[in-house]
């Protein structure tokens, strides 16, 4: 995504919202937040030209705390909302966030379908293995006989595969990340960004409040035998999934399955970018149709002054 | 001898051509300066199903169909007797009981249809070998031997044969069906069903004595051919004129054809159409788009309306301008029956969510008014921001060929309602710094000066939870009493802003003797009865409800209470429209002429049923006569 | 002195633990033989956000709560003074300003509150160092250093303080401190507890006049506890005894209580409960489920219903046999207010789909209420297939502890209903070729034979499509009239076969000068006003809604045209139940109490809105005083 | 699935209702239904044990022909029905089957959270790339930049990757199959309703009023300077995506990712089984938690003697 840049510098602390946040005391939301602020500030987005949706769910509360546009929508739909607002400006940076919940469990249907679409956003999912909000019943990405604090039965469901789902639904940049490690979060989401088309960036979230499994400390190897990480990161491995001609169906296929293949490994878990392609936008294919759009918003278009004559007269 | 008064029909199985051959025939009469009402009846199949088209013909504007088929044309056996033979229940009888005494039926002779099997000794039968005039008109250009790939063209060969008995000029047809295949590759085809056309046109006047046939139709007084639109188009059309820049859709019968005309207009007019991966999806991508400054819009029927509400809820609490929702009504519940009609799903349109919320429904009652209430939905949407705008039109599908007045005019651009390009996407402009901006500002009218996501300085937080004028969330009792007033309070400023006409009609004599009630298409077949009625000395009037909500309860209670006699006309089970009436004013309605069989309201209905109450019957369910 | 006649609230940010104290306070007064009501408030967060809790006692049966505090427990100073300074729109302000004249308020001294600040000099403070008596408690087992770690444990510390100002007898409190911490590993966390509540109790009497606190508490008349409930307890217990084998949900507040409830049944009980990616399949395999021959149910709030409308459309047309479906309703529109309360959501229910088609819709007033019609829910389903079956309880969320007396009996297993094992997953048996089985036969009652798959010779299909008695689908006209007709004819049959006291409910003298219509939750608190009401020399009686669909319309009418006066109560903004009535009776009531702010009516609300319309006042909205 | 024998032999006669069939002429789901029918035979299937479940389309009817219980239910919605039924009936087998825009379009939330549970079932999918029921829209298998007839413009989406989208959810047995090859058709859809676990099958089906595009004779490569079938069988190039020990990760993983780059092959398309795992099913996980459902079906427990007394004695 293009962005145009704002007429005077805008820092970190230009992209708070002036507003108390009731996220639970080391809430993994605060550092996911603060990696967008980071991202936003880095590439200098205008707040004025950003939008910010979300879904609902403790995470889905994100956007009140950034000072941009923000909608905070329906459980499960942030997709299609956001879709209708970047087709709508185009103008706009439009970054959309949900829960693992939100996003893969009752969006699923959105994911899918959004991802075919290849409309140009990002969309950060909050993975904590948990329904926050609804107090930590098993979300999608809880794995099969695992049991979060709340639950009073183990997850009988697999663990969805979101990495997986995403290269199979069509995204052209698929990265992970750990929301707190800041610092590289806020790289992935500027690179997301910066990419053209849609983007997801799953993000490991710990929920102190309701997720005991996946904490903290799980996340840094605390229990091992020998403490190390339970993560690495795919460029430190030698991993390099974008995409370098994407003309090339072999390579473009190579990659899919190099993303999945990896997206399987579960210790260490593998952050960064596990896919990336250049393929044609939704915008792109629009603007085929309708040429105005390739310079000109929709919302700027001239839609007042339409000759229908031809139409009527062709039913005579 | 009736003389341009005709009521014509043409059966035969889906796929078979049935409708671009009535539709050949409308267009024609049309230019032919006669006025033509038709309607289509198909089942939700692809092929081979008994479908039906019906043509009305006159000098004078119609507005509805009748029962009686005074020509008969039968591709098929089953057009004929039904299909009681092959299901253990039919689903219908053939049209053979409806054809008028002295009327005419015009067959195939491969159909496999013995007249003299048949009990109606009243009416005419004229059996055409329709491949053998195709594979006549073939062998003129030398291709004789492939007739049976060329079956398709037995409807246009039909329905030359059925215009040969009521004398119809055969130029008035034959530069209809050339037109039909203007384009240049079509060239051979053209010439060969004029050609073929005009073969069982010579036929029926060489073989069959047709002079005291007693329908005759030749040119009628209207210079100017009038436009035949279909509801959808008309729609489409408003939606274009008011500046519609975003339609979102999900096919689904009936409403799916808005959408597909559409998406043709879309290199023209700048319009983005999405087909979208579900109606979930179409309605909050629509929302997503109004917010962000275009006038958005979706269609779709019954079953996908059921998914919307949420997103209905969503639009209506956030206080989006819009979108503006088409629904098409379809025969219910459930998938129910999917291409036919029903005027099942007011109830639902009105409460379509759960809490209480504000948005509008209009229910227009034939295309004029679907074209007015489609436009101003825009405007009420963008200017009020009662900012969910819902629009229901019911029976506007797709078989439907009308054609009122007003689209006569090529000038025609419709109802404009104070709009101008100056103020159509337009929302205040802040100044960044200077003024601080609340979206959801609490003001005298309730409504807040709108921005959009890109503009300098209106920058504004929305949720779908209660919130605070700056778009955050609250749960604080001031708030939510502020609020839920602020919402719920357009409403009335609704009622203020919508000009009396587009809430209700009330048509005919102030002093009737019986007032009939109703919404929606039923309309125009309610006012052709009531001129039958009126020719018979009988005082009928009717009150349209067209603005269902906010609902203008005052004038409708008014002019019930001093009614003399209430008769309901609803095509539904339960009538739905009496509920809302019910509720609004306190006025139950005893008498009910309910229709649910998935069929709408003839004229021959309408006035038996209307009569029955004027003569102090009880008024009954109208059930369809099948045999 | 007031003796066994509290009003106590214990307030707090989510997540300290002030709803385990005040259960712990509620479980123990009915111990000891007293009568208890208590609801809590809370935000839609998960930490942080002011929440409290109201505990209600007396010697003889409540069904309300009181605005007047007469106890405040607070953990911090906004439970004291609000969020004004914190928030730019102050979410409320407070607690002090409900404080009984004379009442006390127990506050920690670590809360930053200086009474010295206080409007209220005539009400007594009692500061109390929560956080030294914890650090004495763990000194006392040589764990002084670390009392932070225990800072939760402040809640009961401050329970205790309250208590001594009562004068409540210790034991009882310690018994159930005790029983919270049963389980061996709370060991050490149980002495704690006890111990701290004890230091507390008695930090009161050693520093504190309280001889003359006008406040007493001591056991009450009843020997024997009652039980305790909350809402979606008994309608759990209630669908376990019907025979509900299979139960569906989606996370929701307040509604996932139900199914987590259920969730730690299934080893003991033989009870699947499948959480589902969303409503849209919670309701499809339910419904799929109860075809399939169990007895199955799903419980939901607003989103989630909003989400099942097109569900609950396939149910009817296929003529499911359930499933029952519970909603907790919550403040609306949209995501609105998730923890809150309202009765928004009537009308969605009422038709909350496509097309006319049949189901039941309940709406019970307290408890016992909903036990039973939760439980008849799935009788009604099974024995008269009117087959989707819906029920809808308002405001019987999470905070509510309850206790009717129908519940003190061990032996309590609630209404049978004529209910047996022999009859309950039981359908038709069909002995394969010899007798023809179809789904749909059309039979006088409506009610056709019913098998389900895996059965020998039940074969049958069915669609969401209109159809015909094989299941297949049709568009003939005969056929969807009867179908129509069918399907519908249900309601009729329901209203002969639900008990009269299921459908409504007329409470107090028949020549009351004032009748009170309201359905659900309000119905507690209207009684205990009427009571209040009384003792002034005040007739008032109270016309319960409780069966909304199919609506006893004929019993409502003639009681309401009977009524000197009629007032609607309803905890919504537009007054959903008297649009009801309206549709169903024609009966408009012009006075309407309503409140839309998410809070239930209080006792002291309910008087005075009652009593001004009583005196000739006109109705006025109730919006609760938060300063 | 283990299927109980009917009392007398069955065969292909026996599953055909007394229906007239108003399918198109030559419309490519004769040969699925065919096949299916087919199938049931030779697994002697006990009619009476045999449920099958639809959505809402063209292909939506076939339950209509099959003597069998039948039901035709929602669009998009056939697996949250049809796994109601299951789980209420263990006894029976269980089919569903629907069109590509109800599975994987509309139905693409219930088609991944299903793959999470691997409930007992299988599932056909009859993707033709359109929308047959409402007149030939692009469904969600059509390849961006295609127009079959009647679509006024070129598909703007990706077509999604049903056999790489079920592997990332989770089915456990996932294969292809073309309509017009009945027996070879059938013997898949023998093979996946005797597996045990969710079973999809894609099966390629024309749709000759529609689509124009992929017909039977562009699968017989009627259109190539060479005549060739544009379709393999995988077994022929001796690729198994049978998983031999299901205990093993790695070789889970490998299988996976196999499965996954062959279904990106386009000229030919892979037939045959994808991917197979005997992995728990729901119904076993199920069955953990309670016991009685391992011999007895749901719908046959006595649930009508609870004694829910000690429940109440603790509200005390
Ligand atoms: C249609 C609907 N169903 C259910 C809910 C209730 N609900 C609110 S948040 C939530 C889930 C939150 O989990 P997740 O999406 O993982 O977000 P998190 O809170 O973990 O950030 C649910 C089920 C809702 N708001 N709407
Ligand atoms: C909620 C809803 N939306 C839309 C429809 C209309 N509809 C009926 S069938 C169909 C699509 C059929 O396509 P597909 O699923 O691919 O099946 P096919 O007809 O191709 O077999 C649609 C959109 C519907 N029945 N329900
Ligand atoms: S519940 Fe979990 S996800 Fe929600 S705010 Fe608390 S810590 Fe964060
Ligand atoms: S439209 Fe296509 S899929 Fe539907 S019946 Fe006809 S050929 Fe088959
Ligand atoms: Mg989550
Ligand atoms: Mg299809």
């Amino acid at each position: 995504m293009s962005v145009e840049a704002p007429a005077k510098k805008v820092s970190v602390k230009d992209f708070r919202a002036d507003l108390h946040n009731d996220w639970c005391p080391g809430c993994g939301d605060f550092g996911i937040l603060a990696s967008m602020q980071t991202a936003f500030a880095q590439l200098q987005i205008n707040p004025d030209r950003l939008a910010v949706f979300s879904g609902i769910g403790c995470s889905g509360k994100t956007p009140h705390y950034i000072n941009a546009y923000g909608f905070h929508t329906l459980h499960g739909r942030v997709l299609p909302v956001a879709t209708g607002g970047r087709l709508a400006n185009s103008g706009v940076t439009v970054v959309a966030l949900g829960g693992d919940g939100d996003g893969y469990g009752i969006g699923a249907g959105y994911f899918v379908n959004s991802g075919r679409r290849n409309v140009d956003f990002t969309y950060l999912v909050h993975t904590n293995q948990v329904y926050g909000l609804t107090k930590g019943q098993a979300s999608p990405t809880l794995q099969r006989g695992r049991k979060t604090k709340s639950m009073p039965e183990r997850a009988i469901q697999d663990g969805i595969n979101p990495i997986a789902m995403a290269v199979a639904a069509g995204y052209t940049f698929i990265a992970r990340a750990y929301a707190l490690d800041v610092k590289y979060t806020a790289s992935i989401i500027a690179k997301a960004i910066q990419h053209k088309g849609s983007a997801l960036v799953d993000v490991l979230q710990t929920c102190p409040t309701y997720n005991d499994l996946y904490t903290k400390e799980w996340y840094e190897g605390a229990d091992l035998p020998e403490k190390r990480s339970r993560l690495y990161k795919l460029e430190d491995k030698g991993y390099d999934g974008v995409v370098k001609d994407p003309s090339d169906p072999q390579e473009l296929i190579a990659k899919k399955a190099g993303a999945v293949a990896r997206s399987y490994e579960v210790d260490p878990i593998p952050l960064g970018i596990y896919y990336q392609a250049n393929l044609q936008t939704y915008e792109e294919a629009v603007s085929e149709r309708i040429p105005a759009l390739a310079t000109t918003p929709l919302a700027e278009l001239d839609v007042f002054h339409r000759d229908v004559s031809p139409l009527l007269e062709a039913m005579r | 001898m009736r003389k341009n008064q005709l009521n014509w029909m043409i059966g035969g199985p889906q796929g078979s051509g049935i409708n671009a051959s009535a539709e050949v025939f409308a267009r024609s009469c049309s230019r032919a300066g006669l006025r033509v009402y038709a309607t289509f009846d198909y089942h939700s199949n692809i092929m081979g199903k008994h479908s039906f088209y019906r043509v009305r013909v006159a000098d004078e504007d119609l507005r509805s169909f009748r029962d009686p088929v005074d020509v008969l044309v039968a591709l098929d056996e089953e057009t004929l007797t039904g299909d009681g033979h092959h299901r253990r229940w039919a689903t219908h009888f053939g049209h053979l009981h409806e054809v008028s005494p002295g009327g005419g039926v015009v067959f195939d002779t491969e159909a496999g249809f013995d007249p003299a099997t048949s009990d109606r000794k009243d009416i005419k039968f004229f059996p055409i070998p329709l491949m053998e005039l195709i594979k006549t008109a073939l062998t003129e250009i030398g291709k004789g031997g492939q007739f049976r790939a060329y079956e398709i063209m037995k409807n246009t060969v039909a329905l030359g044969a059925s215009l040969a008995l009521c004398d119809y000029p055969f130029a008035s047809l034959e530069s209809v069906i050339a037109d039909q295949f203007k384009a240049k590759r079509f060239d051979e085809i053209r010439g060969l069903n004029v050609r073929a056309a005009r073969l069982a046109f010579d036929y029926v006047r060489d073989h069959f004595n047709i002079k005291d046939f007693p329908y005759q139709l030749g040119p009628g007084p209207d210079a100017k051919a009038r436009i035949l639109a279909k509801g959808f188009e008309i729609i489409g059309i408003a939606k274009l004129k008011a500046g519609c820049a975003f339609q979102t859709y999900y096919p689904i019968s009936p409403a799916t054809d808005e959408s597909v005309f559409l998406e043709k207009q879309q290199r023209a007019q700048n319009l983005l159409v999405v087909q979208c991966e579900d109606e979930i999806s179409s309605i909050n991508m629509a929302v997503g788009a109004a917010h962000t400054g275009v006038r958005a819009s979706t269609a779709t029927s019954g079953p996908g309306f059921a998914l919307m509400v949420e997103g209905i809820g969503f639009a209506s609490i956030t206080e989006a301008p819009g979108p503006v929702v088409t629904l098409y009504q379809r025969g219910g519940p459930s998938t129910g029956m999917p291409t036919r009609q029903e005027q099942g799903d007011l109830l639902l349109t009105l409460h379509p969510a759960q809490g209480d919320f504000p948005h509008l429904v209009t229910a227009p009652g034939d295309l004029r008014e679907s074209y007015q209430d489609t436009f101003s939905a825009f405007n009420w949407a963008v200017y009020t921001t009662i900012d969910k705008l819902e629009l229901k039109y019911d029976k506007i599908e797709r078989g439907k060929l009308y054609h009122p007045g007003d689209f006569t005019d090529p000038q025609f651009k419709g109802p404009h309602d104070g709009f101008t390009a100056q103020n159509g996407h337009q929302t205040t402009q802040y100044g960044g710094a200077e003024k601080e901006y609340l979206r959801y500002a609490l003001t005298p009218d309730g409504i807040s000066p709108r921005s959009r996501p890109g503009q300098d300085g209106g920058r504004f937080w929305t949720t779908s939870d209660e919130h605070e004028p700056s778009g955050h969330i609250t749960e604080g009792v001031d708030m939510r009493i502020e609020m839920m007033r602020k919402r719920m309070g357009k409403l009335d400023l609704a009622l203020k802003l919508i000009p009396e006409d587009q809430q209700l009609g009330l048509w005919g004599p102030a002093d009737a003797d019986l007032t009939v009630v109703s919404w929606g298409s039923p309309k125009g077949t309610i006012l052709d009865a009531i001129k039958v009625l009126e020719a018979e000395g009988k005082k009928v009037n009717f009150l349209q409800c067209r603005l269902m909500r906010p609902f203008p309860a005052r004038r409708v209670g008014e002019i019930l209470r001093k009614a003399k006699k209430v008769v309901l006309v609803e095509e539904n089970y339960s009538g739905q429209l009496g509920q809302v009436i019910a509720t609004e004013t306190g006025f139950m309605i005893q008498e009910r002429v309910l229709k649910f069989d998935g069929r709408p309201f003839s004229e021959d209905e309408m006035v038996k049923a209307l009569s029955n109450v004027l003569a102090g019957g009880k008024a009954e369910a109208v059930v369809t006569v099948v045999r």
